[in-house]
């Protein structure tokens, strides 16, 4: 048993969360220093049955598009959430932290087509620019700069076809 | 006798029609793209055939390909779907040529009724309502305030020659014509070199309000009543119902009579939809009519008992409709869901990817038309529609409380979906309270796109699960903690273990 | 006014009454047994409470424990499903003691109605048909040959404190009334010390029907049609329909007519089943009173549209009856298909086990109420039924296709299932013509249980993808093939790479 | 690759089965010298969807209860298959093939719960006996020896829940 205590981010909220006991599916756990005595059962891969003072609830975690991101789905609830380990604490103590890479590469949250790029390697371009068109499912998105940037590299070319997150193009 | 179907479409639709292939007794072939090899309508279907690329353009669009594909399967008819080449005038007329049953009208019917000046012509002539207007050029000011008087505030002036908003002027009171008109005219010459203008009275807010109809190839013509569909965003339907919350028998009998009329006046074969727009006060306009099976065709099925598909196949294959008007019947309220790849909180943008989970609602008063399927890509190629949530109930409000059960019952994870979105329609006032017109999504968009407010339990226990699934995937707080990218213990034997305590035997 | 309801039992019939609670706006309670902590009517409940071990005796079964929960979430009414506590008087007058509504009949009506001879007294009374018979002891050889004769051939002796087929002969012809008087009465002497017997008509292969009633605390009652539940394997029944294939008008109306004396006869308030024997003369005999909701209650729900789950609660909770007798109709055919966790072709079998792959039938027509998903271990210690298939069809042909389209689209890997021999009831000619009765398993057994031929090309490509299976297991024929127990490849991931070829973005 | 040959036993049948040639999901496959080319694509997981010559079926393949034996699902059928491999010939020619490790080992084709053993370690029974009753989902079951035995050793006892085709009584 190696680390037993964890800060995760929910929203602008970051919690400090501890296992104090675990056996079989009971599981004790501080958040925030608020005790919780739960049942919590892995009943499907990624979904787990909670019952907590008895009240009934399926919690799924799937993975996000991040290390230790999470989507979390409760009833009709869609929440996102962050692990935050030493490990990360490190990484972001250093400037590598979650949110930092991607200012300057521009990317799209959904995977696609690229319609059109509308700027070269070196190009000086202003805030608010177009910068690449994205096409997926009839429906087109346009990707723009929020300052002032330079366009340091355009990874794709047209009619590509890209994944969510995927780096398009690096400015500076 | 129609023995094997060719259906050219893919995603629920294709697999709604296998469905009552199958029940008939009539073989299917499935058609597909490459992005489509692993679709749920290759699977179901009987045969199989690749017609080309991933681009629907280069697919699903090809005549030559489909018409091959039926040849090489020895099918003695195509379904069409909707969208795709469902109206293609010329896709029609081609199986004709090819000794191919369309199961649709002829060219001639989907041309005349897919222009929508021809379509009007049609109609005022069959004695049908159409938006009233003129299509007297507006030459003089005198002239524009005497058509304007005639047809009634407010009025929409258009180019004859126009398209996509170009040369269009709306109108509300007295003082806006001569301005209105003059813009529309100088607007309508700069934009297309001619300033005929027209005008058509404006229908504000309407409720957008269709019927259902079918015709045989004998002469006889029936409705199924009509579906409400005035819950649109960007003119894309999202949630349907029949009957509509404001029709009344009087207003149903008159709709009614007109779309058979509408329907006999083209000799339509087939099942199709008579478009109409309805104002607050009940006045109808035929709008279009469209010549195939629509998307929220169920909610019919579900009130009347009638399978349509079924219906669609027997008048293609020369039958009679094997019902006439005083047997249809609405029984109960049935509403119809979509649920789409998208995400509305970032404005509507679609959500193509891996599926994980999927929990489908069970029990009373649900269908779920669908195709996709856990560990299934939604591809980036299509139409983001994963599938139709319909339920039914005894009346209206149990149909709503339903279709809150189904909503909240159906998981579906990985992706993005309006699942949510869906739920605040059902959770609205303004739905529950029934009258609502097509500004229904904009007029509470406040309360229909507001953050759900997460319960301080509620997030507890999602900062709780998320521990768990962070500690049992890395190992952390176990036993055995190493992780390797390209080794880890199978997914499903840690799933075994970690369940272990459940294995009661 | 009932604002939570604890359902008493677990599975499939769990989930239905929770369906009803949440489109209500009632909270629904769990109760769960230790094998059965994941099981789905835990994770669907709003609240769910630990009973006790495994054996549903100790978990279930126990009174004490149910009201314990109860009263710990604060449960102002209890649904006791169907089996386990739902026809005991005890706990109904259990839950009433303690101040909590109980969703079924009192203590005094289940009493009377679960003891056959008061049962039948009091049908007798109420003037409903009873199975002929007298109850005067045959003393002497010239009493047998009279009363006999009364009752007409062919006639069952029966001990009167007999029971489990004990002092029981059945007599067809008059040379065998004396030796089977005789011999009853001697085997009746031996088995109990008592030699009295006497006469009931024997009923031969009938059909079983029953009629669905619902009474409610004003004094109302109606019914809600038959329900055909002839398909019966060892007196369990496997395939309901509604309408009965035999019904006419006037046999309905007077059946249903005695279903609703019997209700009022003992101020009935809640949903029950009056069950008749019905001969191949139309004959029909009260059996026996279910004064609880039927597992094949659905197919009444999707003829007539009425939930009954929620009219169970409505007049639980004190209300009328919300509709009267005439506003009740049949409207198309439905049918019931009980799937189970077990072996045909094993004597049946049981097949508890771990569920691989589901897959459910989607489209018109069809409802689906299980509770089992992929990855869930069905326990050994309670019924082996999986889930219902039901059906609706504007007719019965159009339903029994329906039938055979949902059974042959319902996939559900890991363990055995009943499925294939399901879909042989449907493709039997006896059951294609409808006049079927109990006997039609036995009568049609050589065709149900027969061996499916298998086409040697579906042999061919289950050979194929046995091989295809072994060497992507092995990595055989692929660049890495080395195994390890503990080590292998996450199993997704290869999934993943395999299928590599589809992620086309 | 290493092994591209192997026979696949269905029923009575034994079919040489080989390896010609795959591209992705392109194979081509020999079954007794019949040749076939299919599109065999692994579209969940234990499940190919199949296209030979356009006509599409879907086959799930499910391991079985023993090494190298599987449960094919297609349609309404359900078939039994069995991989015999150069090993699986090896283990077979040894004496240690399928069918054979059972003989001596009585158990039940499906999990339940040991309701009563009528028999003890060192017992001669009679063929047709009953030696222990199994229950499982409300219905009990007896398993019996099919000739004269020795019971060698009696694995499990009253009221234990037992797993399918775990050894319940070992006879000479």
């Amino acid at each position: 048993m190696k680390q037993m205590k964890v800060d995760i981010k929910i929203g602008e909220r970051v919690a400090e969360v501890e296992l104090l006991e675990r056996n079989e599916n009971s599981v004790k756990i501080s958040i925030d220093n608020q005790t919780y005595e739960i049942d919590a059962l892995n009943v499907e891969p990624n979904i787990y049955s909670i019952l907590h003072n008895n009240k009934s609830v399926d919690v799924e975690v799937q993975a996000g598009n991040k290390a230790k991101h999470y989507a979390v789905n409760i009833g009709m609830d869609n929440i996102e959430t962050q692990v935050i380990d030493a490990e990360a604490k490190y990484q972001m103590s250093r400037g590598n932290g979650s949110g930092g890479e991607d200012d300057n590469a521009i990317s799209s949250p959904m995977p696609g087509k690229v319609v059109k790029i509308l700027v070269a390697e070196g190009d000086e371009v202003k805030a608010g620019a177009v910068v690449i068109i994205i096409s997926a499912m009839k429906m087109e998105s346009e990707y723009k700069v929020k300052q002032d940037r330079k366009i340091i590299e355009v990874c794709v070319s047209e009619g590509d076809n890209i994944d969510s997150n995927q780096p398009l193009v690096i400015v500076e | 006798m129609i023995k094997k179907i060719l259906v050219a479409n893919r995603g629920e639709i294709a697999i709604r029609v296998m469905h009552s292939c199958r029940e008939m007794g009539i073989t299917s072939v499935a058609v597909y793209s490459e992005a489509d090899r692993n679709s749920k309508h290759v699977r179901m279907a009987d045969e199989a055939y690749y017609i080309g690329p991933s681009a629907s353009a280069e697919s699903y669009l090809v005549i030559d390909n489909i018409i091959e594909a039926a040849k090489k399967s020895g099918a003695d008819a195509i379904h069409p779907g909707y969208g795709f080449l469902s109206e293609n005038a010329t896709f029609s007329d081609r199986c004709k040529n090819e000794g191919i049953t369309f199961i649709g009208p002829t060219s001639e019917v989907i041309s005349i009724m897919g222009d929508k000046i021809s379509a009007r012509k049609k109609m005022v002539k069959a004695g049908v309502s159409v938006v009233p207007g003129t299509k007297e050029n507006l030459v003089s000011d005198e002239d524009a305030l005497r058509v304007v008087k005639e047809v009634g505030l407010p009025v929409m002036i258009k180019a004859s020659a126009g398209g996509g908003g170009k040369g269009m002027r709306l109108v509300r009171t007295e003082e806006e014509i001569i301005p209105g008109v003059r813009a529309a005219k100088s607007e309508a010459l700069a934009g297309f070199g001619d300033d005929t203008v027209y005008v058509e009275k404006f229908v504000e807010n309407p409720h957008h309000i269709e019927f259902q109809i079918l015709g045989d190839s004998h002469g006889n013509a029936v409705h199924l009543f009509e579906r409400e569909c005035s819950v649109q965003r960007r003119h894309q339907k999202v949630v349907e119902e029949t009957p509509s919350p404001i029709m009344t028998p009087e207003l149903q009998a008159k709709m009614g009579e007109q779309a058979v009329m509408a329907t006999k006046a083209v000799n339509y074969v087939g099942a199709g939809t008579v478009e109409f727009l309805v104002d607050d006060d009940l006045n109808y306009y035929f709008l279009e009519m469209n010549t195939r099976l629509q998307v929220e065709h169920p909610i019919t099925e579900q009130v009347t008992g009638i399978d349509l598909v079924r219906a669609q196949i027997e008048v293609a294959d020369g039958k009679e409709i094997p019902f006439k008007q005083e047997d249809l019947h609405q029984q109960g309220h049935a509403i119809e869901a979509r649920v789409y790849a998208e995400d509305p909180y970032s404005n509507f943008m679609p959500s193509p990817g891996l599926i994980q989970n999927i929990s489908e609602p069970l029990g009373p008063g649900i269908r779920h038309d669908g195709y996709v399927y856990s560990g299934y890509t939604i591809p980036i190629h299509y139409d983001p529609m994963i599938s139709k949530l319909i339920v039914w109930g005894a009346n209206r409000d149990e149909a709503i409380d339903r279709m809150k059960r189904a909503l909240y019952s159906y998981k579906l994870s990985g992706i993005k979906t309006n699942i949510s979105f869906l739920s605040r329609i059902m959770e609205s006032e303004d739905f529950a309270k029934g009258g609502y017109n097509t500004n229904f999504i904009a007029k509470n968009e406040d309360f229909l796109m507001a953050e759900r407010e997460i319960d301080s339990e509620v997030e507890d226990m999602a900062i709780a699960a998320t521990f768990l699934a962070f500690i049992d995937k890395t190992g952390i707080g176990t036993n055995s903690n190493k992780e390797d990218a390209n080794c880890t213990e199978n997914e499903w034997k840690a799933f075994g273990k970690r369940r272990g305590v459940m294995r009661l035997y």
